[in-house]
């Protein structure tokens, strides 16, 4: 997910000029991966670097959306994988449990892109970037040959989040 | 079959590694050894450096010494000498032990004191991220080689014996059922003795050298190892490539604290009366 | 879509690794460590597509002894490391210091003492790196806010280095230097670059430990022709040691004070609504991200309040905050730490006004709004 | 029980698996000599219990310390 | 001839090692450094006899790491060590503080930076004391100035250290740790002898970083059947390492804390002459000799001086100086290093007071003319 | 007979080194196998540790580094793959190379940089009066051994080769007339190369072991050494308590450096365009 | 010498009940030999360890006498070795030139104990300390079997320094 | 001179020695197979120049560079 938090930024940050900045947590070191990626995007200086009222959330499994969840403000945005968050924190959120992970499984072929497909849903719901920013950002950070099957699976996501909403 | 629970603190559970990860399996073989040999949990200090591997004493209900990376034979010799009575094994990464620990092996080796030292070789630095380490291959990738790397790796059991190790073994995550049997040995040699053991890193080093899965790199242990058994009826040609299991190499020789205990008795000949 | 000119999308780590290949980095020798194993990454897989050298050593203090032995060749040369690697680097450092040897060390600060907190932030190498390593010296050192703070501080680190013929510490701290902004890289004239002097007069005649006017000697490259000895025990202008105390007070002295002397030219800092401030925010590195935020908040509200930001840590901008005492009755130092750049500040108001603390001890940053609080609190 | 008694044809009464802990890694699976195990959704499962011949495997290589071989003791052991 | 009653002629370093073996020190590792090594010397061939332990280890690293496992298995233990040395033992003695292992590292300080003036004498390793490991921490440092302080001050590192579950420093230099003066050993039943708090608790109560009134928790030897978790990372009250920010909040809080809640026991200092003084002499360690043979030269020239000589450099005497600055207008420390205590005194004095130094730099000692000269200036 | 001169320093003579110190003796080999090998002055540069015999470099016109204690590898890696072109010698002593600096010692072995390491073993600590080293032979004196040293001490030439060197010599003082030789052939050697020298230290070693003069050391050197020749012939029974000397080791391995610029060469492949 | 100094400051402090110090100057590490013992005897508090005005001297070699004479008071007292120091630094100082080293080595027959021939000749020239002072020091201080020895070499110094005085 | 001169059973011309440098040791004197030289006063000294061989032990082993040896060079060499 650290990657799609950073295509997103740099989406809001190299093609739309906005500020952005992008951070992560960690577990006790660096191996594997960090746990958490959190974007703030914004017209003004961004100083303070982590976010603390959150607009939106976008959690594939149950641990991360029962433990962050407490930080989205009144009418935030979550967005959850369908089939792996069951249990929906207590709040008043805006929430669309989308089939994330099968999609990208069933619908793009490769797991490995749901992340990709997250961000199609994300970007479609809250318009935090354009589609042409989000898609330029995602084909310039991919690896070479890979960017058809991205390409898939921004616009997979992006249809997951319209029959949503 | 086995009840680890005996052993295990089991609060701790599950434990941090990634899935595939060959540390539990040997952290496994070391509590059946342990077992097996019946030491007392109060008597055994299991001394560690930093890594993933480094992380194993957590997780056993012993004395347990979580120190600086690369510096757990120097903690573990400042126990031994001071209690010479406690068993003491360190555990420890390929980075820890021969990249910054290195030093320590070979002059814990030259001392012959009384530690087992079981050291998981997974060719990298796993819990930084996959950085090379002195074990990794020539020619495998890594974070710190993106181009294959250059540097020609340690025998890290021909380093223990030239250094003055008086047992030398090693073993494979793959060959998990004769890893306590290794590991029991190196304990009941009194000096120091080390277990070198390849294993299974999917995530920091398997992802980047074209290894699937975890069962992708036991296949690999299980294809490389031969036991010094085999070993002695192959021909050169064939061994290239592999790696020797088993007991590498034993020789009885003084034990440091053993010996400092000699002097402190010549000092003082009627110490007893 | 058109993307920014020349802008990246970058962490601080690899901000830092840009400055330093802007400012003519050519070695790294390294360790990894977290948070500060992305530079060397960098440099493993850049270095070698610009002829350029990295090399992993077996430890960090082999790492700062090559890194030191590159810079005698001639090649700009750093290593980048963190708390626990920063404590094991002291030794050589000092040798550094004490051979004249230009190089910079980076330390993404972590959460400490020991093995403390690798993967979380904090400022409490501060004063480390100004007495980490034994014996009488001065160091020069500087903690930036933000990615293109850190790109510039990063060749800055390397000017210094070059001109004073000494090592110089580029303080991070895990969340600027795994944070991501926007850099835009200036032009590449822009950008002044600094080199080391080194000699133009005969062999014969080189004395590498001169007391030139400006107190730094020139340096030669080692296989250039200029034959000279290096070590770190005390001694006079030959580079030889000397046991003759007249010799060595004036070469401790000479190493002293060419920071001394040019203070004015090393030292950096940046103020914030100053002018008409009653309580001034003293605050550096990420830290100084949450004062600049929680100042515009409180100006917001109506107060009064200013932003003092040390680029240069050390030296500490003594001068202008002894200056701004004068006016100001109250200062808040807000730091990751327990207080260590509070000390420094206390030392130097010395008592004309207040100074107070609002830090982290955890890892976490500073909230914008505990600082709002305590600016309420004491105004 | 011991080795031995495992080599002596012991019946299995059940592969405990403590799915909170598996990771998923497929390792079991693997080494299993008789397809006892199958991955379902990233966890072990068993799938063909009868077959198990009690070797232990399963048991002794998971990395996570999820399966307990438990065999079927008889009251006269 | 009658020789004067346990009276022994011997060097500072010599007192160091009877200090410890009275306080019960057993265990000594170590790695040969000038000029402490008279100490391992001494620990070599004595600890056998008395069934002590020595071993001399590869490095000063791994020197300071064998006293913190010997230490955790109940045994007094210590090191010493010069400049270079204390340099790499830095990482490690973080890790005993954060693990709180009581230890004892001796450092005979020389002249610096680096290899510096190995056989000379210097005391520039003050600050380094305070600072040399990464991270937010407290020490205690003790810096003795005579043959019987040295003993004293040695059996009361052990005794904080015991106390306190934490590492002291014991800064002696060149000059004191190898001259000779007479030491009256004073009898065994005159010294009061501190040992760690060991748990009273059943072992499967114990919590082994319990956060208790006092804050400094029990400590239990390994093997005698409390089987706890030491660890280098931020750790919870039960040893293991946690990520709770509250938690580690609270840890190092209380790590911080436990040395602060208890300065009036820790700190010990001296005065001599102060009550009419207009000048006050600041001065510890070897200086301090210097220091006190001008007073009393310059008494005797009628000029109102006195003395505030630290034992207890860190925590340094911040109150008592304090209190003296509200009467006292000029302060002179002295010291053989570029005023690294200076500024510790200027911080403290807050402007109350002018704050000069006199120095050396170059390994020789301060003549007590020069510091006469400088309280005349002054005057 | 041979012109000294004119690669020393001759107004830093007379050298610190005290009478019958082999040092010197040491010192006259380097020079001796620099000058036939016609080495430019401004290409060599001499790296050295701290002890007695890392004081070397201060003697000779050359690029000299006296760095810190044990350390003399790693600078010395530092300036070889900078300006690989520089011939790099270290000097070092056996506290210097094997107690504080084994670690950079095995590690510069395994990279097979091309370093010519001469080991001045003494062993002693010289410079610090005569402390114990890893080479201070079981049951000999020594300040922190003053009832007969209890540790093993290190065979460092089976050390070197196990980690990985391609030239590991060995000398002594005694056989001078050689040890040019060997000098020359290690430096002629692209990759790691050692040379041990066994030589005498009368004062921190001599005086405390029953050797009265320089001479008793030189005669126990030559008592005691055995060139590799010599011992083939010789039954172990008769080698018991000798050492061997001349070329023990060497075998052609990709060199650190040299592997360095084929990656360079490798990634830019047009660069000479 | 090291010793030297140290027995007559010993035999000062411990046996006279006198303030004494020793210290010592190294050469550039701790090898061999220290170059330079100052003893200072004083019935007040010794504080600054350095002999600065210095009362007596006493040189074995020719570089100590020209290295250290010019910190002799006016009238101090130098005493030198005949065979080896042949030129006398300027000044005012009482020179007693004795044979110190030849004495040990033909009288006493080890030329290592010249440093106690020289302790005897200095107390009886000084009379810092008794002669008894002096040899209960030296007795507690040389190695068991070398008393008679040392006794002997005392005895030679404090002859030839009265055939001087 | 080379080696192969200096077995050539050429003269000697002069051993000098540098005594400002000599600590003494007596190496020279112990290498020496002709036994040209002896320890005087804690100084090297020549006692037996004409039985010297020119085979240049003692200047190799000297530790100091206080010995050189100057063989009797014939002007058609
Ligand atoms: C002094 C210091 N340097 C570097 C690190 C960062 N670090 C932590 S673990 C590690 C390497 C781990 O590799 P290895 O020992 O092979 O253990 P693994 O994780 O592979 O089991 C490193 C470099 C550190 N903690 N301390
Ligand atoms: C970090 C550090 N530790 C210790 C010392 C003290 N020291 C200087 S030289 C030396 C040992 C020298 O022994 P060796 O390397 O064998 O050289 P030798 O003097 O025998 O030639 C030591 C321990 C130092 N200078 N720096
Ligand atoms: S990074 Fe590698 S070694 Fe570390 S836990 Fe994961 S798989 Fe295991
Ligand atoms: S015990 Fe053996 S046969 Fe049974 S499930 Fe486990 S591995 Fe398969
Ligand atoms: S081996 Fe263990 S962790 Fe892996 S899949 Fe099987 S039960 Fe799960
Ligand atoms: S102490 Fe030993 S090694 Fe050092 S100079 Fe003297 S004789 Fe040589
Ligand atoms: S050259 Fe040979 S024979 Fe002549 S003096 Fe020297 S050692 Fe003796
Ligand atoms: S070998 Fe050299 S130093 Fe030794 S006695 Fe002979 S000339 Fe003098
Ligand atoms: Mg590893
Ligand atoms: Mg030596």
């Amino acid at each position: 997910m650290i990657l799609a938090g950073l295509i997103l930024a740099e989406a809001a940050a190299i093609y739309e000029n906005k500020n952005a900045t992008q951070s992560q947590s960690y577990g006790p070191e660096a191996r594997g991966g960090a746990s958490k990626s959190e974007v703030i995007i914004s017209d003004e200086d961004i100083d303070y670097p982590k976010a603390t009222n959150i607009d939106l959330l976008l959690a594939l499994t149950q641990e991360s959306c029962s433990k962050y969840a407490v930080d989205l403000k009144e009418n935030g945005i979550l967005i959850i994988d369908a089939d792996h968050v069951k249990q929906l924190p207590k709040g008043n959120y805006r929430v669309f449990s989308l089939p994330i992970l099968t999609a990208a499984q069933d619908k793009v072929g490769k797991l490995i892109v749901a992340n990709i497909v997250a961000l199609g849903a994300l970007v479609e719901i809250s318009k935090v970037v354009t589609s042409e920013s989000i898609e330029a950002a995602v084909l310039s950070r991919v690896p070479r040959g890979t960017e058809e099957l991205n390409r898939k699976a921004l616009t997979i996501g992006i249809e997951i989040a319209r029959a949503a909403l | 079959m086995f009840n680890y629970n005996e052993y295990l603190r089991n609060e701790k559970l599950p434990h941090i590694w990634c899935p595939g990860c060959g540390d539990g399996t040997v952290l496994k073989a070391i509590i059946r050894a342990i077992h097996n040999l019946q030491i007392r949990k109060d008597d055994l200090v299991m001394v560690s450096g930093i890594g993933c591997s480094s992380r194993t004493p957590g997780y056993v209900d012993f004395n347990t010494l979580h120190t600086t990376h690369g510096r757990a034979l120097a903690f573990a010799t400042g126990v031994k000498h001071a209690k010479p009575g406690l068993k003491v094994l360190v555990v420890s990464g390929d980075g820890d032990a021969t990249a910054i620990g290195g030093n320590h092996f070979i002059h814990a080796a030259r001392r012959n004191i009384d530690i087992t030292m079981i050291l998981y070789n997974n060719y990298i630095y796993g819990m930084t991220g996959g950085q090379a380490s002195p074990t990794t291959p020539t020619g495998s990738f890594a974070s710190t080689a993106p181009y294959g790397n250059i540097d020609p790796n340690f025998d890290i059991c021909a380093l223990a014996q030239a250094a003055g190790a008086s047992f030398v073994a090693r073993g494979t995550a793959y060959h998990a059922p004769q890893l306590d049997r290794l590991i029991e040995k190196a304990i009941l040699n009194r000096g120091f003795s080390l277990v070198e053991v390849m294993l299974q890193c999917p995530i920091a080093y398997g992802r980047r050298n074209r290894f699937k899965t975890a069962n992708d790199m036991l296949k690999w242990q299980k294809e490389h190892a031969v036991s010094v058994d085999a070993a002695a009826k192959m021909t050169a040609e064939e061994l290239e490539g592999k790696f020797l299991t088993g007991v590498l190499f034993q020789k009885e020789r003084p034990e440091f604290t053993a010996q400092y205990e000699h002097m402190i008795e010549r000092l003082n000949p009627h110490s007893e009366e | 879509m058109e993307p920014k000119k020349n802008a990246l999308f970058v962490q601080g780590n690899h901000a830092c690794f840009l400055g330093a290949v802007r400012a003519g980095c050519q070695f790294f020798a390294g360790y990894p460590i977290t948070p500060s194993t992305e530079i060397a990454e960098l440099c493993a897989s850049e270095f070698p597509k610009m002829g350029g050298r990295f090399i992993q050593m077996e430890d960090e203090i082999a790492a700062m002894g090559a890194v030191i032995g590159a810079s005698l060749t001639g090649l700009k040369s750093m290593t980048a490391t963190s708390g626990p690697g920063f404590s094991l680097k002291q030794e050589n450092i000092g040798f550094a210091i004490m051979a004249e040897v230009p190089c910079v060390i980076v330390d993404v600060q972590r959460g400490g003492p020991s093995t403390g907190l690798p993967t979380q932030s904090s400022q409490s190498d501060v004063l480390q790196a100004r007495w980490g390593t034994h014996g009488d010296h001065e160091i020069i050192a500087l903690a930036p806010s933000t990615i293109p703070e850190i790109y510039t501080a990063t060749i800055r680190c390397f000017n210094l280095a070059e001109r004073y013929r000494t090592p110089v510490i580029l303080l991070l701290d895990e969340i600027v230097g795994h944070m991501r902004e926007v850099l835009v890289e200036p032009p590449a004239d822009s950008i002044e670059i600094w080199n080391r002097t080194r000699p133009t007069c005969s062999p014969a005649e080189y004395l590498p430990y001169r007391h030139t006017e400006s107190g730094i000697p020139e340096m030669a490259d080692f296989g250039s022709g200029y034959r000279y000895h290096v070590t770190g025990l005390c001694h006079d202008e030959t580079g030889f040691p000397t046991n003759d105390p007249k010799k060595i007070d004036r070469h401790v002295r000479r190493l002293i004070s060419k920071i001394g002397r040019h203070r004015d030219e090393i030292i950096e800092y940046s103020t914030r609504a100053i002018e008409d401030a009653d309580v001034v925010l003293v605050s550096y590195g990420s830290s100084a991200r949450s004062a600049k935020r929680a100042l515009d908040d409180a100006r917001a509200a109506g107060l009064k309040v200013g932003l003092f930001k040390p680029m240069t840590i050390w030296p500490f901008p003594e001068e202008a905050l002894r200056l701004l005492a004068n006016r100001v009755r109250n200062f808040i130092v807000c730091e990751t730490n327990m207080g260590q750049m509070k000390l420094e500040v206390e030392r130097i108001v010395g008592g004309k006004a207040a100074v107070h603390l609002v830090n982290t001890l955890n890892g976490e940053p500073i909230t914008p709004q505990s600082i709002v609080d305590r600016i309420r609190e004491v105004m | 029980m011991n080795k031995a008694a495992a080599k002596k044809g012991k019946k299995i009464k059940e592969i405990a698996i403590r799915e909170a802990w598996c990771k998923g890694c497929a390792i079991c699976v693997e080494v299993c000599p008789k397809q006892v195990l199958v991955m379902d959704h990233l966890v072990a499962k068993v799938a063909n219990l009868e077959a198990c011949i009690v070797c232990g495997r399963c048991e002794l290589f998971c990395p996570d310390f999820c399966i307990e071989v438990i065999p079927d003791v008889q009251d006269n052991s």
